[in-house]
């Protein structure tokens, strides 16, 4: 087993780390940036270093700064998160060259898996399909066309070197392909200074759907299940579940074999995740691999809730080089888990991402939910970093148990100081659509703009009078009640409490 | 409904019973400042003293300032100097805490100059274009 | 479906069931008694009524008081919670003659079970062993020694008419016999002014396990498997987990077995537990059975952690008429959890209740924990009532890795104002024996006082650093923080912050 | 290892990181007047500002006056007036928050008088024995 574990991260991911570092006896040693310095994750390890200024690329995306932190702590082994360096080979590389194991695949399977075109072959000689697609060889005009022409319409362009959606276009009718591919070489220019383009049929309503996969060094892969993630909004998840209404047994069996034969075949260990594409719902089906992600995923607690593993503590076991502990057979999948992620930014203004205070800020807890966060009362949602304050995962028997518990919990859940999309999630998990399962990666570009436009702007009265409780010189009086006299105050208990 | 039907009873550290004579809430409130922030039935309302026309002025101004509203970095820019551009259309793309924030044409127009470069990390309000 | 249920309760347990009404779309109507007025259970639910002054007997025992309220605010139901007039079966039969639903079993179940001698001869009738022991007619000296003859030693002498350990002699061997009678006549005498006795055989290290049952109104009555609830401390259950490491699967299908076959036999309806004593372990183990709780217990959230049910909602499914959605196959162990009870007590005092201010209070939230608590930050422990703050439940894939769990949230569980027993709850759960599972009834009588002397009660320096950082005067310099500026203080933008 | 080894940082709302120069921890701090409270790896700690000699004596008061240290039931008494007794024998046993607590006697004696009665609710620091 290890002995110390440096996590190369900061905020829930890091927090998940730490924890579950102390419950396994090993020591932890946290980085962090300036802006970091009083964040939670750097105050719950057992140590912490700073590694730079408050910018990504001058503190958790420097490796040398990571490894020297490691180096100066003697940390045996460095886990990264997710995001930052998780997906960067050379610094997988790296720690191994400096004898500290990494906690996560081996930097050669990264680097596999992490060219999309790789990745995709190795899927394809697996025997996994993938959407029909290729890169001309000629980029002109004419070739470009007449790859679409091959696949049928309706296809879509993407720029090869990119990531995201920028620069991909759908085109579905012959009048619009030469305008398309013209616009799709200027944006993939502009973005990523290379004008390549690549030429896939698309999948016009397809659900997101991606297999959690985990591998030994002893040749043991297991996949834990589907989870459906096609509630996503600019190419970001923001509500994933297990399992998927659209999966059948028999299709959920494929889906896993395929995954696992992808991990097998791409040499992987530790956990990752293969992305499928689904067209359809049910034994008929079909489903195409996408890509996979090369370390753990935001949404692993999904996995957690419904198959009872803890992937973190897997994550490390398996890095420490012991055996999984399961058969497949041993592996199942109960009740239902759904995660919706808390972010700081406002649904009535394009959900532009919010930076600041978190002057009140209040975890529901609750039987069934469970809630991963980084962040603290009085704490900050810096501008430096990603705007997810906390991911909210709500458990129970059915589907519907469990999208009942994440409404209950978010009507629970006050944080106030910035703008959250907490009342955007409330109307999401109630929209009818949602309600019933009919979800595809289009969800929220149909129904987005209504969810938010229905969202109440107008404060009610009840709002009102709480917001004249507020004004100064009101509180004191107010404190005492009105339904009790000041004795059952349980504040005339508390004078000259100082923290 | 008034608000002088609701009665409201402070819990202390920030929790409030609301009744409105139908049922109650436990609801949350914190003042810093002038902004009163409330939390009530899943919904978040931000209350501050400012007037409505500031209010008003600050929201107009996002909308159509060819800057960024945060400190954000340019990942793409969509546009030529002199380029003719339709109302709505992609101008740049921004990118803040990891989230994708699109500069779009406010009207029909043209574009005079750049003013930013792909990769540049843009302060607030400072203009990304020249747009007539 | 029932409309509105008003909870005949208060903490914790109104709490839960509160939230469960929410998840259900029940409103939900809480009582409380003056001491309870700015009470968590009582903001929390959608209506609220006063029902009387702080003492039980004068508000929460008070079954005229919480009918009116019941009638007041129009619900349709009650739930009881445990204690308090749950397990009266007069209440109960109050209620249906109300037209008012209980959600508990039908009052004459109450009635059969509550009696300790009825309720052993229904289980001996069904079949299910009791401990060997008897009532003798004649009560003289020499009638009840003959009868701890016939028994064999070790003997147990008990009032009839009592409950708890008052009065209970164990009797090993003839010279002690005779004098103990004398002794246990005077105790039942003196605390319930009737000195019948009972004699039993003594089972000496047992354990306590214990089966939940649900039973619908359709005739369908299942077991959720077992509770081991043999950490106890003056006859008080502290720490409480499921499975069992006593049980082999086969010994778990027979109690289960024999946990229906009471309650069929008692007529029974909704959640109700019978408890067993276990005499080994293993295969060869025997069981007797002890009584039936004919309420939801404290612990149920271990039952509900390791088979995945809801029993509050299925209370509620089962109060309205449903049927339970399962057969006794579908339902299944997964995984380990252990639930500690955490009590406002004082263990260097004896574990003297305590009764005092919650001056910092906050709830461990991280994956695997569940916290059940009717209680925030600056409220009150009232010295009206138990002395339970709340139950943390820890859940993991084997016993060590709840466990581990469990320790880690009680590190992470800070509640200021009042003396608790969480120090003694992290020794208990480190201490050898309960590390490797071998538990009896006794195993407080023995480990208890050892455990609590090793407390820590000398202040470490890192305690007496902070406690000078609480000085007056002292906590706005130290608010700067040592390790970072003025700016990266979190609490420099929170200024003027009222709530 | 002596506390000015440590370094304490405050991280508000309670919160303190100390470290002891071999590793940190994140601990809570809260006082009320005279009483400081600190929570640190699991143990809880009260530091008050009353001298030692006070704390004593209260301690050796609770442990050997034969009154209830809180309000509480008698639930039985166990003992007539004229017993003699042994030390540590349950002369009455009360309740408490739904707790036992037993009042045992603190040396050998005798019970002159009983001054309480089963089912009584007693308050802190009335005698419930008269016992010499």
């Amino acid at each position: 087993m290890l002995r110390r574990i440096l996590i190369a991260n900061r905020g829930e991911i890091a927090v998940r780390v730490i924890r579950a570092c102390r419950e396994l006896g090993i020591e932890s040693v946290a980085v962090y940036s300036d802006a970091d310095a009083q964040a939670l994750h750097a105050s719950l390890a057992d140590h912490a270093v700073r590694i730079g200024p408050a910018a990504p690329s001058e503190s958790y995306l420097l490796v040398e700064a990571i490894l020297a932190a490691a180096r100066a702590t003697k940390a045996d082994a460095i886990h990264p998160g997710y995001g930052f360096l998780s997906e960067n080979a050379a610094f997988a590389h790296a720690c191994e060259q400096a004898g500290i194991v990494f906690v996560g695949p081996p930097g050669d399977a990264i680097e596999r898996m992490g060219s999309k075109i790789a990745a995709r072959e190795i899927a394809h000689r697996a025997g996994v399909p993938v959407v029909p697609g290729s890169i001309p060889a000629d980029q002109s005009d004419g070739a470009i066309a007449g790859a679409a022409h091959v696949l049928g319409f309706p296809v879509l362009l993407k720029p090869s070197a990119g990531g995201g959606g920028i620069g991909m276009k759908a085109v579905r009718e012959e009048a619009a392909l030469l305008p398309s591919i013209a616009q799709a070489r200027r944006e993939a220019s502009a973005a990523f200074g290379n004008d390549t383009l690549y030429v896939e049929r698309l999948v016009e309503q397809p659900r997101h759907v991606e297999i959690q996969v985990i591998a030994d060094a002893h040749g043991q892969v297991l996949h834990l299940f589907e989870r459906e993630c096609s509630i996503q909004r600019r190419h970001q998840k923001i509500v994933e579940e297990s399992p998927s209404v659209a999966l059948t047994p028999a299709l959920r069996a494929r889906m896993g074999e395929a995954a696992v034969r992808v991990a097998r075949a791409a040499g992987y260990r530790n956990a990752g995740t293969i992305e499928f594409l689904l067209d359809g719902a049910g034994d008929a089906a079909r489903f195409y691999f996408l890509e996979m992600n090369t370390r753990l995923q935001v949404e692993h607690p999904v996995t957690e809730q419904v198959t009872g593993v803890d992937l973190v503590r897997a994550q490390i076991a398996v890095a420490s080089g012991e055996r999984l502990p399961w058969s497949q057979a041993e592996i199942a999948q109960r009740g239902h888990a759904i995660e919706v992620r808390v972010y700081a930014e406002d649904p009535s203004r394009n959900d532009l991402p919010q930076a600041g205070p978190l002057l009140l800020y209040r975890e529901p807890v609750m039987p069934g939910i469970r809630v991963d966060a980084g962040v603290v009362e009085g704490g900050q949602i810096s501008v430096h970093y990603d705007p997810m304050i906390a991911k909210l995962i709500a458990s129970g028997d059915t589907r519907d148990a469990a999208r009942r518990r994440a409404l209950a919990a978010l009507r629970s859940y006050p944080i106030l100081g910035i703008r959250t999309n907490v009342p955007f999630l409330i109307a999401l998990l109630e929209h009818p659509r949602f309600v019933s399962g009919e979800l595809d990666t289009h969800f929220l570009d149909r129904e987005g703009a209504a969810l938010r436009s229905a969202l109440a702007t107008e404060p009610p009265a009840e709002v009102l009078a709480i917001a004249d409780a507020l004004l100064p010189g009101v509180e004191a009086d107010l404190r005492v009640g009105q339904d009790a006299g000041r004795d059952a105050d349980p504040w005339s208990a508390l004078q000259n409490v100082r923290v | 409904m008034s608000a002088s039907n609701v009665r409201v009873t402070s819990l202390g550290g920030g929790r409030y019973r609301v009744n409105d004579g139908t049922r109650q809430w436990l609801a949350h409130g914190v003042a810093a400042g002038d902004a009163r922030w409330v939390f009530f039935d899943g919904g978040v309302y931000l209350i501050d003293a400012a007037p409505p026309a500031r209010r008003k002025a600050r929201h107009s101004h996002d909308e159509t300032a060819l800057a960024s509203p945060m400190p954000a970095t340019v990942v793409m820019i969509n546009v030529q100097p002199g380029q003719r551009v339709a109302q709505g259309d992609l101008l740049i793309m921004l990118e803040a805490m990891k989230m994708e924030l699109p500069i779009k044409a406010p009207r029909d127009g043209r574009v005079n100059a750049v003013t930013c470069r792909r990769g540049e990390l843009v302060q607030p309000g400072v203009p990304l274009l020249d747009f007539e």
